[in-house]
């Protein structure tokens, strides 16, 4: 019974290992500037974990298969080194290897978040609600005119409860249901939530923040790649949490603009 | 006050004072164990109900209809019940499971016992205790019944989803409130536990049994009573808070501005996070709450089914006390992308990064004392061993969630839940399990089938690891939580392994029907058990029957005169030595 | 055995022959080991083993009550700082003019705690006739108090300041209301007290325990008026 | 003081009377009729297209046919549909209690649109909710709390069976949503007694009028309501035409 829980502790491991080494399901292939430390400090992770996990449950197994239904006068031996050199141990592999991770993971959190957008960055405003994205560009005045709460109708889609008759600013914002970007250009993301808690999350991008109800916060991030990809809410959100998400297209410059063109018409 | 400290101590007569209303703690830790078990196989139908939907999101479930009216009207799940069965679940096996079973029910039957006590020194705290936690599982279960359901805002209940009312969704609004109040409910229960716990620890030890001498199970109740007292005194006020906002009109979590189906809600300038900030500096520490008791009945069957001490008895008291310490500085790992500082998330990240480390010294404590060991092969052990590879298995993943900057791709992923549940719930099951074929003979004076024992432990070992394994990798892929259907593009090829886990988790509660079978039966039908079937040395061993009488060890309270765990030495009773026996031993067999 | 570990640390409060009579007229259980808490040597281990592991326990009344001071302490410390968040949190912060009645209401309860200490004094000096009189004196202090936070409540509530008006009114009402009902904890804890004093049948500990209590809700107090002046 | 006999004769008089004046009031054929139409006067309010592509189902059901708001829908000859008329003065106490005839009014949700925008209903009259869509909808009413009709949000997964319900009291009108397609709105219109609402020409007839006076009043969720007195005689219709200013 022992030798096969030792077994079976073994097959596991191997069979939790492989999916990870064959990359059957893997990360979605990175398409930002700053996602590649992030992918790194994964793969270093996977690395650093992934040998912690085999070696503890390989030890344990063989442990488990010697040291089973020995005969009454086997003797009873202490593990070499004792309690005191394992306690080092764990101190120098797992201390450092951690306080490494750390360190080297603090370098990919600044880039995503200590650090400035740039000055010429493409300011846009998403608005979560539930259960939808809206976004607004400036239009040509670069402003984007005052949300009032008040005047916020879904009924009238005034989704950002603009003024349209004395906000200047307001009058030539544009309002969109999907999200364009163009490739290669910085975009500074003003995330402003209408109602509960939502998240921003675009797997590809590498980016996931909350929306916070009163209090406006803003991303900022560049992609790389052209391509349809899709916004997802990863904060329970009510009941159509599920279903709440809107694609995100990365132009290039010009197919930008002319998709800002068609979305203005609409307007 | 110590009102009731004298008192109680003829034997208790009459059916009500005997089982139902009863001051003795043993009987009270059964009545927890029971309270446990309902809720566990509950929320367990409730997971299994929210896989058959994640498998075959349009599946009609027959008979659902009578659950539902509303939520699933024709047998199919709709979004909102779907959420609100994820609620209760989390809920149920958070707080009436993985808290009750293992700190209440376990601690309320043998702390007093392995300290050599006749109780705890106010039953009639005890005894409340019980009953005000069982009033709140009731609260928490009648909201099934009112308005339109439980609430959908998930067992973390962010605000402002939790704190608008009715508006923001089926179930927000009485059901809210009956979460909120079934919660501080609870922790007024378990905060009279704690009341109950640690001076029974520090005041009623026997002669002899100094706090050096403590079984690690022990440390671990006193410890874990130590973290309740911090964390369940601050979500009172906060499920207050939460409960003003729905009733009273205040607002606490509530901002201004806030419009929702286009209605401007009227309340003005509450603050969101500051709800994360209270639940969650309970919640980390909750989480050990969970596992702190487990990790000791672990050490405690595991070494006496080795038949020799763990290798340091400090070390590992050690660790479990700085874990407590670090679970109050690390909970802010909960809110790296929740729009705090940024800076705020570095400086929690690191304490989350080495709270690993005492808890890799506690593992390879485990591990480094099997080496020369002799184990002994049974229901407990296996759990035992199990619980060793579960918890690993589960930390290592910790590695990635204690970093902000991964934390971007994997918050609110499944990596998250398949971290938490092996971490926390299956390792905290394993030690309910383990604790449950180790103490049944002492707790019903009968033998539980070993047979039986083993067979669930071999389909739950593996259903376990089939079961929550692949959530990290879907988390991996990107696959958000908490959604009710999988509708993105780029989940679609992940659907075929929900499946898998659907069947892999029907088989799992499955053989959980053994593990009932096998209670119920050894109840009433089992072997009767000897005295010491184990062969162990604590305290509970050396009680005149089992179970034991209802002032414990009968006239004389015993005296200690070893640590507890003497074994592999040369005594008159074999390769152990128990903390009562008078025995002086040779001094080579002395470890 | 238990011949041995019949001594007790936690003995009756009276004088030795008040105590006989308090025994024949009410007779209190012989405490018993496990029950009596207090001495180190109840858990020191006998002379046959060394003496390394001796420690040190507090009776369990006393060791509960700092439990409990604990759990108290750290609700209060959530509250407070719940409220400091919530007032860095947005614009709508007022300032509450605190009825005056909150001044006197303080004085009360020091008053009580000074009583209190009285009552402990005159224990001391085996005087027990006045020590129930100083008993009763704080018990009459306590309710005083709890009468006039309530009539302050009364004062805001004709002020039109209800506990939704804004959100330092909720935190003044959620403070309060908390910090009373500890109070009326300590005012049933008292009467219990007294019970037992007048049955003769009063234990140290318990007493301690009443009386570690009362002075920590007293300083709760204090604490929560800095707090209500300073940031309410 | 009353002698027996008056007792007895006050006794059997009663129920005549009161046969008397049932029979009075329900007498009178009810075949009366109004008529009309409700034209838009002035340049109709833009129209903003819906975007729906939040959800592809919805994309794909409007692939070729571009949707726009229906909160002003003005047909040929300044027709305004999606106009409700009731009947809000000169009704008698057993034509208000009298149940509403034919058959349930059905809210249909079709292609991630509301067919009709606006159900006109009576009050107590049973209404269904019906799904034609490959994906699920929740259905959020949000009368006003203060009438005394109790709000509700219940999801409908594809295939779910209708949804059947009634409001008690009336209340013009009662915006309802669906949270998982924000542009998806729409009103139920609860009335007491005889109702229409205007088609895509802006014509309407309220039909089972006994004769007598009424009051009868327009509502267009955009531009509130309007009141014309009207009487109504057996035999030939009577005539009420609305016009609403555009803003």
């Amino acid at each position: 019974m022992a030798k096969l829980l030792a077994v079976t502790i073994i097959v596991i491991a191997i069979l939790s290992a492989i999916p990870i080494i064959t990359h059957k399901w893997d990360l979605l292939p990175d398409i930002s500037v700053h996602g590649g430390l992030i992918d790194e400090q994964i793969s270093d992770t996977m690395l650093e974990a992934g040998i912690s996990f085999l070696a503890a449950q390989f030890v344990l197994a063989v442990f488990i298969w010697k040291y089973s239904n020995r005969s009454k006068e086997a003797k009873i031996r202490r593990f070499p080194g004792g309690a005191a050199g394992l306690v080092v141990a764990a101190f120098l592999l797992v201390g450092t290897e951690v306080i490494a991770l750390g360190i080297f993971g603090t370098q990919a959190w600044a880039s995503a978040y200590l650090r400035p957008p740039a000055k010429d960055a493409l300011p846009i405003q998403v608005q979560a609600g539930q259960f939808a994205f809206y976004f607004r560009y400036p239009g040509p005045d670069g402003r984007f005119g005052p949300i009032h709460p008040d005047k916020i109708s879904e009924a009238n889609e005034n989704f950002f409860g603009l003024d349209y008759t004395n906000d200047q600013a307001s009058k030539d914002d544009i309002v969109t249901a999907e999200m364009g970007i163009p490739v290669n250009r910085e975009i500074h993301l003003l995330m402003h939530s209408k109602d509960v808690g939502h998240s921003f999350f675009v797997p590809e991008l590498r980016v996931q923040q909350d929306f916070v109800p009163g209090l406006d916060l803003s991303i900022h991030f560049t992609a790389t790649k052209p391509g349809k990809y899709e916004i997802v809410c990863t904060q329970l959100c009510g009941l159509g949490h599920y279903n709440m998400k809107a694609y995100l297209y990365v132009f290039s410059q010009q197919d930008f603009d002319a998709w800002l063109k068609k979305e203005e018409a609409l307007q | 006050m110590a009102t009731h400290a004298v008192h109680h101590h003829a034997p208790p007569v009459g059916f009500l004072r005997k089982y139902v209303f009863s001051l003795d703690h043993k009987v009270i830790g059964k009545q927890y164990y029971g309270l446990a078990l309902v809720a566990v196989f509950l929320g367990m139908l409730l997971s299994w109900l929210m896989r058959l939907h994640l498998g075959w999101t349009n599946l009609a479930i027959p008979g659902l209809h009578f659950l539902s009216k509303t939520g699933a009207a024709g047998d199919v799940m709709t979004p909102e019940y779907y959420l609100q069965l994820m609620t209760m679940h989390g809920t149920i096996m958070v707080f009436f499971v993985l808290t009750t079973a293992p700190f209440a029910a376990f601690g309320n039957y043998f702390l007093p016992i392995q300290v050599g006590a006749e109780d705890m020194p106010f039953p009639h705290f005890n005894m409340m205790s019980f009953w005000v936690t069982l009033a709140g599982f009731l609260v928490l279960l009648s909201s099934f019944f009112v308005g339109d359901g439980p609430s959908l805002a998930g067992w973390t209940q962010y605000a402002p989803l939790s704190a608008v009312g009715a508006v923001a969704g089926p179930g927000q609004g009485t059901g809210e409130i009956l979460w909120a109040s079934s919660i501080a409910l609870f922790c007024i229960g378990q905060l009279l536990g704690s009341l109950n716990f640690i001076p029974t620890t520090l005041d009623l030890r026997a002669k002899g049994l100094s706090l050096g001498r403590l079984p690690y199970t022990v440390w671990a109740w006193f410890i874990t009573s130590c973290m309740a007292l911090a964390a369940f005194a601050v979500l009172t006020p906060a499920c207050i808070f939460l409960i003003l906002d729905h009733v009273a009109g205040t607002s606490f979590f509530v901002p201004s501005n806030l419009v929702i189906n286009d209605q401007l809600q009227p309340h003005s300038g509450g603050s969101t996070l500051l709800w994360q900030h209270l639940f969650w500096f309970f919640g980390h520490p909750e989480v050990y709450i969970a596992i702190v008791p487990g990790m000791g009945i672990v050490s405690h069957i595991l070494s006496t089914n080795i038949r020799r001490p763990l290798l340091s008895y400090k070390v590992i008291v050690g660790s479990m006390v700085s874990i407590a310490f670090l679970s109050y500085m690390v909970y802010g790992h909960h809110m790296f992308v929740s729009g705090m500082n940024p800076i705020s998330a570095l400086a929690f990240s690191f304490p989350t990064l080495i709270i690993t480390i005492p808890a890799t010294i506690i593992v390879l404590m485990w591990i480094g004392s099997l080496y020369g060991s002799k184990i002994r092969i049974n229901a407990a052990s296996l759990f035992a061993l199990g619980f060793i590879s579960v918890f690993v298995t589960g930390g290592v993943s910790g590695f990635f969630l204690a970093q902000p900057s991964i934390d971007i791709m994997l918050h609110a992923t499944y990596f998250v839940v398949g971290h938490f549940h092996l971490v926390m719930a299956v390792a905290a099951m394993f030690g309910i399990f383990a604790g449950t074929y180790f103490w049944f003979p002492k707790m019903f004076g009968r033998m539980m089938n070993e047979t039986l024992g083993k067979l669930h432990f071999w389909l739950t070992f593996v259903g376990a690891y089939a079961i929550f394994m692949p959530f990290h990798y879907l988390g991996l892929a990107g696959n958000v939580r908490r959604y009710q259907a999988f509708v993105d593009d780029y989940t679609q090829s992940l659907i075929p392994l929900h499946k898998f886990i659907t069947v892999a988790a029907l088989a799992t509660g499955a053989a959980q029907l053994i593990f009932l079978y096998n209670l119920i039966h050894s109840r009433f039908w089992g072997k009767p058990a000897p005295l010491n079937p184990w062969e162990a040395t604590s305290l509970e061993w050396s009680t005149p029957s089992s179970p034991p009488p209802f002032d414990n060890f009968g006239s004389t309270l015993p005296v200690v005169y070893h640590d507890a765990y003497q074994y592999g030495v040369h005594s008159s009773t074999g390769d152990y030595l128990m903390q009562a026996s008078p025995e002086e031993l040779p001094a080579e067999a002395k470890e | 055995m238990r011949q041995h570990q019949g001594k007790t640390s936690d003995s009756l409060i009276f004088s030795s022959s008040v105590a006989d009579t308090a025994v024949t007229k009410a007779p209190v259980e012989s405490p018993r080991l496990g029950f009596d808490g207090g001495r180190w040597d109840n858990t020191a281990p006998p002379a046959s083993l060394d003496r390394r592991l001796a420690d040190w326990s507090p009776p369990q009344a006393s060791s509960a009550i700092w439990v409990l001071i604990a759990a108290i302490i750290m609700t209060f410390a959530a509250i407070s700082s719940a409220l400091i968040v919530r007032q860095g949190a947005s614009l709508d912060w007022r300032h509450l003019a605190l009825p005056r009645i909150l001044y006197a209401n303080t004085g009360v309860l020091l008053f009580s705690s000074f009583s209190l200490l009285i009552a402990g004094r005159r224990f001391a000096s085996s005087r027990f006739v006045d020590a129930r009189i100083w008993l009763y004196v704080t018990l009459a202090a306590g309710l005083l108090f709890v009468a006039g936070q309530w009539d302050a409540w009364l004062q805001l509530r004709s002020q039109g300041v209800y506990l939704a008006t804004n959100p330092n009114s909720s935190f003044f009402y959620v403070l309060t209301v908390a910090h009373a009902l500890h109070v009326i904890g300590g005012i049933c804890g008292l009467t219990y007290v007294i019970r037992k004093a007048n049955r003769l049948a009063l234990r140290k500990n318990t007493f301690a325990a009443l009386c570690r209590y009362w002075h920590f809700v007293d300083l709760l107090w204090i604490y929560l008026m800095v707090l209500l002046i300073v940031k309410i | 003081m009353l002698s027996k006999s008056k007792l007895m004769i006050l006794a059997a008089a009663l129920p005549l009377c009161c046969l008397w004046i049932a029979k009075d009031s329900s007498g009178a054929p009810a075949d009366g009729e109004i008529t009309g139409t409700v034209k838009l006067e002035g340049t109709p309010p833009h129209m903003r297209g819906i975007d729906m592509s939040k959800d592809p189902y919805c994309t794909h059901y409007h692939a070729n046919s571009p949707v726009k708001m229906e909160n002003v829908v003005v047909g040929e000859g300044g027709g305004l549909e999606n106009v409700v008329l009731y009947i809000s003065e000169g009704l008698t106490a057993s034509e208000l209690s009298k149940p509403a005839a034919g058959p349930e009014p059905t809210f249909d949700q079709k292609g991630c649109m509301y067919t009709p925008h606006v159900l006109p209903m009576d009050a107590d009259q049973k209404f269904q909710v019906i799904t034609s869509d490959n994906t699920t909808h929740n259905i959020h009413p949000l009368p006003d709390p203060t009438t005394g009709n109790i709000p509700w949000n219940k999801s409908q997964p594809p295939g779910a069976p209708p949804i059947v319900a009634t409001w008690k009291s009336q209340e013009v009108a009662i915006p309802v949503k669906c949270n998982i397609h924000p542009w998806m709105h729409g009103y139920f219109v609860v009335v007491k007694g005889p109702y229409a609402v205007t088609d895509d020409k802006g014509s309407y007839t309220i039909k089972g009028l006994p004769p007598g006076n009424y009051t009868v009043t327009a509502w267009q969720e955009e531009y509130g309501t309007q009141a014309q007195k009207v009487t109504v005689s057996a035999g030939k219709p009577a005539t009420a035409n609305f016009t609403f200013k555009a803003k």
